[in-house]
């Protein structure tokens, strides 16, 4: 693998991301309308908002780490892709495992908490304290859910892991190995998206829609954009761990649209959880049924 | 049914002077007090008459006579009965002593009527602004306050757009009636 | 070798002197008493350049050892006799005026003769004389203060003393009736066949309780925290210091020579805990200084019986270091304590007052609780060690305490030094002399700090010596000079 | 003159010149150019030496030599002290209104005392150098008085009882080998029957757990190391507590090994000694780092940290493989140079404002932006997240935790990271972001002189985690020095087929999106305008200097509403409870002194005595 | 009393923007002005009464997202303003800060007749009866609570006109902003001020018109603390301490 390929792939890797994750949150708006029986938004919305948004005249910040927090969110994501193993391309997935790749994931989280703070909003500082709170939440079960794929596969290499579910086809797939792990991966892959059930912290009523409460043109830009990557690294990653990663695009971005209907579906027809709830929900379900999962793939 | 009550609330009353009582009907009560009666009144009605709610306080400005008529609605949950207490005061000074130890909602609608008609009354506990806080021209409820000139003087009016119309009209838009033509407006009739 | 039988001798003389010399001049008879003690010193020390470490025994009167008095002078009894005066002389109390001083000196000269007289000898019935004698004076000199609380404590301690007494007469007279004889060198013969059944181990256990009464130990101490915080410091340091090892000398010489039996050592180890465990208890709750240390004193020697019921010359080596080092701490504790009277919490501030009697109780403190580089680490370690090679289910559990124990003085020692380093605005009453004698014994403790190794080989030797009876029976019985 | 002495006579000349020049203005400035000089001695010297005198006394001698594992653990040690006395060299030691001599020697002989402990050679030495650490740090924490003598008390008192555990198993251990000597404590312990041994790891996880701050011996250490003045606070932090860490790595693992704990199973259960510790140091990370949670003040959260990263230590060390061990000795240099940063920045805060009291502070970033970015990398790092050191060693203890197949300290490590997380955005949002205070408006940056050794300490932090490799090296001599499995590293990390870590990609790539991210935002987007902190979305309300529209207090109320509960303090009731039993006790022992007719327990003791003597 | 006929009659259109230049730089232009006309964030602020309107036009019957509008809840994310209802004195001042709040380009959109000439509260005291005097107002929806079809029209328009490019308004606000202040100042007395520094953000994008600064500006700058945003200096611009 010469550094001219690797090159290309670490430009083209976020690119693709992108452009998935526009179509990703075009179905998510789309299903969301069906569910309420609107009509829902135009085919390129996605890209128009975010166009609009970049091309606002005036642009407020609050302070040079306002601006950094929108730069590292969306830097960290665009790092977290080339980590993400996908047909043709694995860009520097073999440098760094599936452990690193959940904190690079954790980078952009912090990122924003951190320009989000400098707005000097209470909405803001609650919201971010929801969400890590949140984040604790849902990362209880998918940490279960990491234990188990790098132990059954026995490394922590995505590479390795894609690999040897297709060398074995479909019964070699994570999820008809471990379909408790599968569960509970949906669960964790529902919290970390952040979608209707467990979206306390950006609640529009009660905190004026937390962290993004001063946010507006480029740097709102900038979190649409995240948006976009969060959605395609969660599906992606899910792909990759349970149902065989990328043999060819095709099947590829089928498995990851079918794996992000089911929570974006799921989302439009449960009311908000309050945080403790949510945490209370999070520690209590998932992470049992992960938990058996881990006993069956153990013994 | 409106009598016995008529008749008791009656020999009530007649333990204070000065008191005309002019019974509706069964649920509504009318009594005319003298200002300096109006406290022994109440308290006679809360105490022994069960009429423990004040529901409201309401003035109303007699600019010729020049006077206030502050009518006192109390509410009775066992008589199911409403009495109202009406007393004149003098426009001038405009001042009259607060009802607030007897009910404590008084406190509100003492405010209120302050902030609208200008009534001062002692004893209450916070005489300031209530409703109308960016406003601080005279009390707005007097009826010898002018609120269209008042308008005129601070507000300009919108400029008249026909062409709205006629673009609204050209894109199959607009209204049946034209204004002119409308039968309520009786201002625009009366000056063309 | 009668030069031996002087060191006893004048002391006693002198204190019945004294009386007619103090009409003769008063300065004749202020000055009486520390002279003869100089003398005595200088004898004994003599005495111990002569010998050079070598036992030697006195007959008293030319008669014959099972028949007459002997005195037995090995190194660790002359280490102790040559003790007594020094001690004597540096805590000579305060003179007071006339007819007191008089009396006080003359009982000061009474203790140190019934001192010396107890160190150097060999038969049971004259160490209960003046052992005697010494109580006797101890009572006056205790009741010196003349305060109302010094008199209820010292008719405390004689009630106690004559408790111990009875029992100790009944015990050397029940050791008379198995034996027929109360010379230690022929009971150390007789004592295998005669005294080790439960008569000998009840003989044992009266002497114990009676000689205990002055060496602190459990049953027999509830008189010590009233009187040592009532007497006059120097007369509480010298009785805390060298009294207590004095008697705690004969306890050794009778389980080392007669009672050498298991079920002593475990009467002595058993005793021991208890004082060390109530003593460290009772001193963490201690509200004034004196009363802290005289808890504390009790706790340290509650660890010296401990060390005391460890067999072998080791175990002797032990139970030496600790009595040294407590000889050598708690004097110094005492006379720091006659500048900072008082509840505890009254101290804030002395360790800017006086800073270098802080210092000093900070170094004793470290000492006490055994932190390395002091000689106080090393007999603790010593002691330790002893009772891990026991490793039966006593010993265990002895070790276990002592190290529970240790965190507890820890705790209340540093407590207090946090206390006197603490702000505040203090005036401790201004003796020279007390900062002197404790500034002596920081000295000495650092020096025998430093000069470790040489100092362990000296008293793994007076450890052997002390431990072999042989020696001291042929010596005895052989023949005297 | 071997390197050794030489680096202890500098020591020692270190300890001296400070008692003697203590309290010269530029006494700070000497102290860090000593530390100094002990630092490039250590260096210039190999890993292994030993001294050429060594003391003997009552027929013990004690020895002192370096191997590989003391070396690694001095280099950290002189590290920390050569960047907290630099701190402390210039204008804190100005504003210092304490004793200066008693400070700058009581540090000096923390240092030494510490040296002392890592050189020694047999284990009657280690007992003494451990005294003397206890002691220096009594010293140091006491300096500050009131509450910091109250807390160096109750340090004194778990200190004392870890030492006394020790010298307990010291004995019983000579009396079972015959000496002090490493070698013989090592063949005695292998033919050791498993109860004593059992006695033996309780009496030493005990007498090292109490200056590790393992979990039930852990409440006095935020408390002591908080009220410390500012050098003091920064060197226990950053590495005093990694003393206990060293003795566990040469007892458990050097003399006892391994093997032998996986050997040794808890009766009736199927633990084994390796579990127990191994569960011991994941409790102690989980739960000091959720009381971390609760504190109001920067310097107890952090100390409560101190206490939390600790236990990864352990954990990373008790795993035994080569990736978790090399992930534990690793942690040490990446949590002190950690921990070091932000207590500077904590205490630059305190000395510019005066409290670090998280509810009255906010919005200082614009006045102390240098600190921010110092505590930026510093909670980056102690969260364990990419680009700092703490990640690589944090990933190596989950990597190993994974391949050893240990589900449940795998997922109370990774909780213990969550909750580390939550609390460090606490730290830098209620200090440096949010609504600046009218009071702080005129705020200055900390002084240069404070300033320069953060930023060191926290771009040291940021370059070993970038290339791990220059000090794995250090970690597999030293593990290498007590006889664990060496790892093979690379300069970027690990590229073991099971799990591979290349930071200089993954940092590399990371700081590539960053730079995109920044084209992308700087580039497409328009003119930013910069808007005054009151020009703010507050539905409507006109905000005005006079009102406070912050949110610090009670910070994650959600999350405490479920587990506000859980927080019962288990572990002051049960400390609570051995004082009191123990006062009970005393009392009852006072009583006995006190009783004044002397008459009854005479008799009671006689016939005691009697009955005794019949039996 | 002024009648209704001698209200000065205003013939004049709105012009498109001259078309000129190279057609390369327009359709960059074209392109960002044809997303800002299909991606609008409308505010979800009710001021009136004419708001219960707006759920109608969001919801599943006439679905506002059809023509790419979202509401959003603070105004720093938003680009509509609708005000919808009477336009009490107390309500215009939120209005104003939260006008203040919105990145441009911003539209304001006067629904119900209430904010065109004072509805049916005309002769209330407590009622502004002209919007556009006191905010640039793109497009006025008459109607005593238009229904949502009439909401959906406009809302078209604007998008035409947006798209047009004949809707910039919001740069009039800082060109005539001593107008709109001087108006503000007469209804709620000389002290008024809002948080935002428009002055400042209109010399920041260039956006100075000839009056910008006026009489009412100057009163406003003698009696209001200028809000500085904090800038990040080492020591509060002093540095002698920066030892």
């Amino acid at each position: 693998m010469n550094v001219a390929s690797l090159l290309v792939e670490l430009v083209l890797m976020p690119l693709v991301a992108f452009v998935v994750g526009l179509a990703m949150v075009l179905m998510m708006r789309r299903i969301a309308a069906r569910l309420q029986r609107r009509v829902g938004p135009p085919f390129f919305q996605p890209l128009f908002d975010i166009v609009k948004l970049y091309g606002k005249h005036t642009q407020t910040s609050h302070g040079l780490v306002h601006d950094l927090g929108i730069v590292m969110a969306v830097g960290g994501y665009i790092a977290a892709e080339t980590m993400l193993p996908v047909p043709g391309m694995t860009g520097i997935a073999d440098k760094g495992g599936l452990v690193v790749l959940a904190y690079v994931m954790m980078v952009p989280s912090l990122g924003l908490a951190l320009g989000v703070g400098q707005c000097a909003n209470p909405n803001g500082s609650i919201g971010i304290s929801r969400a890590l709170t949140a984040m604790l939440a849902y990362d209880v079960p998918f940490i279960i859910v990491i234990f188990g794929v790098a132990f059954h596969f026995g490394s922590s290499n995505l590479i390795t892991i894609a690999a040897a579910q297709q060398a074995a086809g479909i019964a070699g797939w994570g999820v008809s190995q471990m379909p408790l792990l599968a569960l509970a991966g949906l669960f964790a892959l529902h919290g970390m998206l952040g979608k209707q059930p467990f979206e306390i912290y950006v609640a529009p009523a009660e905190i004026a829609t937390g962290p993004m409460v001063e946010m507006s043109g480029k740097h709102m830009g900038g979190l649409f954009v995240m948006q976009c990557f969060q959605l395609y690294t969660a599906a992606v990653l899910y792909v990759t761990l349970f149902l065989g990663g990328g043999e060819n695009w095709l099947s590829f971005l089928a498995k990851s649209f079918a794996v992000l209907a089911v929570p974006v579906s799921l989302a439009y027809l449960f009311p908000r959880y309050r945080t403790e709830d949510l945490v209370r929900l999070m520690w209590k379900w998932p992470t049992m049924i992960g938990l058996l999962g881990l006993a069956f793939l153990m013994h | 049914m409106t009598t016995d009550i008529g008749q008791w609330l009656g020999h009530l009353i007649g333990q204070v002077e000065g008191v005309q009582h002019r019974g509706r009907h069964a649920r509504r009560q009318r009594l005319d007090v003298a200002p300096d009666a109006l406290p022994a009144l109440l308290e006679l009605l809360q105490g022994k008459g069960s009429f423990v709610h004040l529901s409201a306080i309401s003035c109303v400005d007699w600019p010729e006579d020049g006077q206030f008529e502050l009518v006192y609605h109390v509410w009775s949950y066992e008589l199911k009965t409403l009495v109202s207490a009406h007393i004149r005061i003098p426009r001038e000074p405009g001042r009259y002593l607060s009802v607030y130890d007897i009910y404590k909602p008084a406190a509100f609608f003492e405010r209120d009527i302050h902030e609208m008609y200008g009534v001062f009354f002692e004893g209450s506990p916070s005489m300031e602004k209530f409703i109308l806080t960016e406003w601080d021209g005279p009390p707005p409820m007097r009826k010898e306050f002018d609120s269209e000139n008042w308008v005129n003087d601070h507000f300009d009016w919108q400029d008249y757009h026909p062409d709205w119309l006629n673009d609204i009209e050209s894109r199959g838009g607009g209204i049946a009636i034209r204004p002119d033509e409308q039968r309520f407006s009786r201002k625009a009739k009366h000056e063309s | 070798m009668n030069a031996l039988v002087l060191p006893v001798v004048l002391p006693l003389l002198t204190a019945f002197l004294l009386q007619p010399a103090g009409r003769l001049s008063a300065a004749l008879a202020r000055w009486a008493g520390p002279a003869v003690l100089l003398v005595c010193a200088g004898l004994l020390v003599q005495i111990a350049l002569l010998t050079g470490g070598e036992p030697v025994t006195a007959a008293i009167g030319g008669f014959a050892p099972p028949v007459g008095i002997v005195f037995y002078a090995d190194a660790l009894a002359l280490l102790m006799a040559i003790a007594v005066p020094v001690s004597a002389l540096l805590l000579w109390p305060r003179a007071e005026a006339g007819e007191a001083g008089v009396r006080q000196s003359a009982l000061m000269l009474l203790l140190v003769g019934s001192g010396t007289g107890m160190a150097l000898s060999g038969d049971l019935f004259n160490l209960y004389v003046f052992y005697e004698l010494l109580t006797v004076a101890s009572f006056g000199l205790a009741s010196a203060t003349g305060t109302g609380r010094a008199y209820v404590a010292t008719v405390r301690y004689v009630l106690v003393s004559g408790f111990g007494s009875l029992i100790a007469l009944a015990g050397i007279a029940l050791l008379y009736a198995q034996t027929g004889s109360l010379n230690l060198a022929q009971l150390a013969d007789l004592a295998p066949e005669r005294l080790a059944n439960p008569l000998g181990l009840a003989a044992f256990a009266c002497l114990l309780i009676g000689f205990g009464v002055k060496a602190e130990l459990f049953p027999v101490n509830n008189w010590v925290p009233d009187l040592y915080a009532c007497a006059g410091k120097p007369i509480s340091a010298l009785l805390a210091g060298v009294v207590s090892k004095l008697a705690v000398l004969v306890l050794l010489r009778l389980t080392v020579l007669v009672f050498d039996s298991p079920e002593a050592r475990e009467m002595l180890m058993v005793l021991g805990l208890a004082g060390l465990v109530t003593g460290e208890l009772a001193a963490w709750r201690a509200r004034d200084l004196p009363r802290l240390l005289a808890y504390s004193s009790i706790g340290q020697l509650g660890l010296l019986f401990v060390a005391l019921s460890l067999p072998g010359p080791a175990g002797l080596a032990a139970a030496l270091a600790v009595a040294l080092h407590h000889l050598l701490v708690k004097p110094a504790l005492f006379m720091l304590a006659e500048r900072w009277h008082g509840s505890l919490d009254k101290l804030a501030g002395a360790g800017r007052a006086s800073p270098l009697a802080a210092g000093l109780f900070t170094l004793f403190a470290l000492s006490l609780v055994g932190v390395p580089p002091l000689p106080g680490f090393w007999a603790k370690l010593l002691v330790l060690l002893e009772l891990a090679r026991g490793a039966g289910p006593f010993d265990l559990t002895a070790l276990a305490l002592v190290l529970a124990v240790t965190v507890v003085e820890a705790h209340y020692l540093f407590r207090l030094v946090g206390i006197l380093y603490s702000p505040g605005e203090f005036r401790d009453r201004h003796s020279p002399r007390a900062l002197a004698v404790a500034g002596l014994g920081g000295a000495v403790l650092v020096a025998a700090m430093l000069t470790l190794p040489a100092v362990s080989d000296a008293l793994a030797g007076l450890a052997s010596q002390a431990a072999d009876t042989a020696a001291y029976r042929t010596l005895t019985l052989g023949g005297g000079l | 003159m071997t390197p050794l002495d030489t680096l202890y006579l500098a020591s020692a000349a270190t300890l001296a010149a400070m008692l003697v020049l203590g309290d010269w203005r530029r006494a700070g400035v000497l102290a860090t150019l000593m530390y100094g000089v002990q630092l490039a001695l250590l260096f210039t010297m190999q890993r292994t030496g030993s001294t050429s005198f060594d003391l003997s006394a009552l027929g013990f001698e004690l020895s002192w030599r370096f191997d590989a594992l003391s070396w690694f653990f001095a280099v950290v040690t002189l590290g920390t002290a050569f960047f907290a006395s630099w701190y402390g060299a210039g204008e804190w030691l100005r504003a210092y209104t304490g004793r200066r001599r008693l400070f700058q020697s009581a540090l000096a002989a923390n240092v030494f005392a510490m040296l002392l402990l890592l050189g020694s050679g047999d284990l009657l030495t280690l007992f003494v150098g451990w005294e003397a650490t206890s002691w220096a740090g009594f010293l140091l924490m006491a300096l500050a008085g009131g509450l910091a003598r109250d807390a160096a008390l109750r340090y004194l008192v778990y200190a004392m009882a870890g030492a006394m555990a020790l010298l307990g198993a010291l004995v019983v251990l000579f009396q079972a080998g015959g000496s002090f000597s490493y070698e013989a404590a090592r063949a005695t312990l292998a033919a050791m029957a498993p109860g004593p041994l059992w006695a033996l790891i309780i009496l030493f996880g005990l007498g090292f757990g109490a200056k590790l701050a393992l979990l039930p011996l852990h409440l006095w250490q935020a408390a002591a190391y908080s009220e410390t003045p500012a050098p003091g606070s920064v060197f226990l932090g950053g590495v005093v507590g990694r003393m206990g860490l060293f003795a566990l790595a040469l007892v458990l693992v050097g003399l006892i090994g391994i093997p032998h704990l996986q050997a040794l199973a808890v009766p009736f259960t199927f633990l084994t000694a390796q579990d127990v510790v191994a569960w011991v140091a994941a409790l102690t990370v989980v739960l000091p780092t959720y009381t971390a949670l609760k504190q109001n003040d920067a310097r107890y959260l952090l100390a409560w940290h101190g206490i939390g990263q600790g236990g990864y230590m352990l954990l990373g060390l008790i795993v035994g493989s080569a990736l978790g061990s090399a992930g534990g000795l690793l942690h040490v240099i990446n949590y002190a140079a950690t921990q070091a940063t932000l207590l500077m920045v904590v205490f630059g805060v305190r000395h510019r404002v005066g409290h670090t009291d998280l509810n009255r502070l906010g919005g200082l970033v614009a006045r102390m932006p240098l600190s921010f970015l110092a505590l930026l990398l510093g909670i980056i790092s102690l969260a364990g997240l990419p680009p700092m050191s703490g990640f690589v060693s944090k990933w190596m203890v989950y990597s190993s935790l994974i391949q050893d197949g240990r589900p449940f300290l795998f997922l109370a490590a990774i909780v213990g990271t969550l909750g580390t997380i939550l609390s460090v955005y606490k730290l830098i949002h209620n200090l440096f972001l949010g609504q600046l205070r009218a009071e702080h408006e005129q705020l200055n940056e900390a002084p240069l002189s404070m300033l320069i050794p953060m930023l060191a300490t926290a771009t040291l932090a940021f370059v070993t985690g970038v290339a791990p490799g220059l000090v794995l090296g250090w970690v597999a001599d030293a593990q290498a020095a007590i006889g664990l499995p060496v790892i093979d590293y690379t300069l970027g990390g690990i590229a073991s087929p099971r799990a591979s870590l290349d930071m200089l990609w993954v940092v590399g790539v990371m700081f590539a999106g960053f730079g995109v991210g920044a084209l992308l935002f700087y580039g497409a987007g328009g003119k930013t305008h910069r808007v005054h902190q009151l020009d703010n979305y507050a539905g409507g309300h006109f905000l005005d200097a006079g009102m406070r529209y912050h949110y610090s207090d009670n910070f994650y109320a959600g999350l405490m509403h479920l587990i506000g509960g859980w927080y019962r303090g288990s572990f002051h009731w049960l400390e609570g409870a051995i004082g009191s039993g123990l006062s009970l006790v005393a009392q009852g022992a006072g009583g006995w002194y006190r009783a004044i007719n002397p008459a009854f327990y005479l008799l009671a003791a006689s016939v005691a005595l009697i009955a005794w003597v019949a039996l | 009393m002024t009648s209704l006929s001698d209200i000065p009659v205003i013939q004049t259109p709105p012009e498109a923007p001259a078309r000129g230049g190279n057609p390369l730089a327009n359709v960059f232009d074209d392109f960002i002005r044809y997303c800002r006309s299909r991606s609008l964030f409308m505010l979800h602020y009710c001021t009136g009464c004419g708001a219960i309107e707006l759920p109608p036009a969001m919801t599943s019957r006439f679905d506002m997202e059809r023509i790419g509008i979202q509401p959003m809840v603070t105004p720093r994310q938003a680009d509509i303003l609708l005000v919808t209802g009477y336009v009490s004195v107390k309500t215009l001042k939120r209005i104003i800060l939260t006008y203040e709040q919105m990145a441009s380009p911003k539209y304001v959109i006067g629904i119900c007749s209430c904010t065109v000439n004072g509805g049916m509260y005309w002769q209330s005291y407590a009622t502004a009866k002209k919007l556009n005097d006191y905010l640039p107002v793109d497009l006025y929806i008459a109607g005593c609570m238009p229904r949502p079809e009439a909401v959906i029209e406009g809302l078209k328009a604007l998008r035409d006109n947006i798209e047009a490019g004949t809707s910039d308004n919001w740069k009039d606000y800082y060109q005539r902003y001593d107008h709109y202040l001087g108006n503000q100042q007469r209804l709620f007395g000389a002290d008024w001020q809002t948080p935002t520094e428009v002055i400042a953000e209109a010399k920041h994008y260039g956006l100075f018109g000839p009056d910008t600064l006026g009489e009412h500006t100057r009163r406003l700058e003698d009696h209001r603390k200028p809000l500085e945003p904090l800038r990040m200096t080492l020591n509060a611009g002093r540095l002698e301490h920066m030892e």
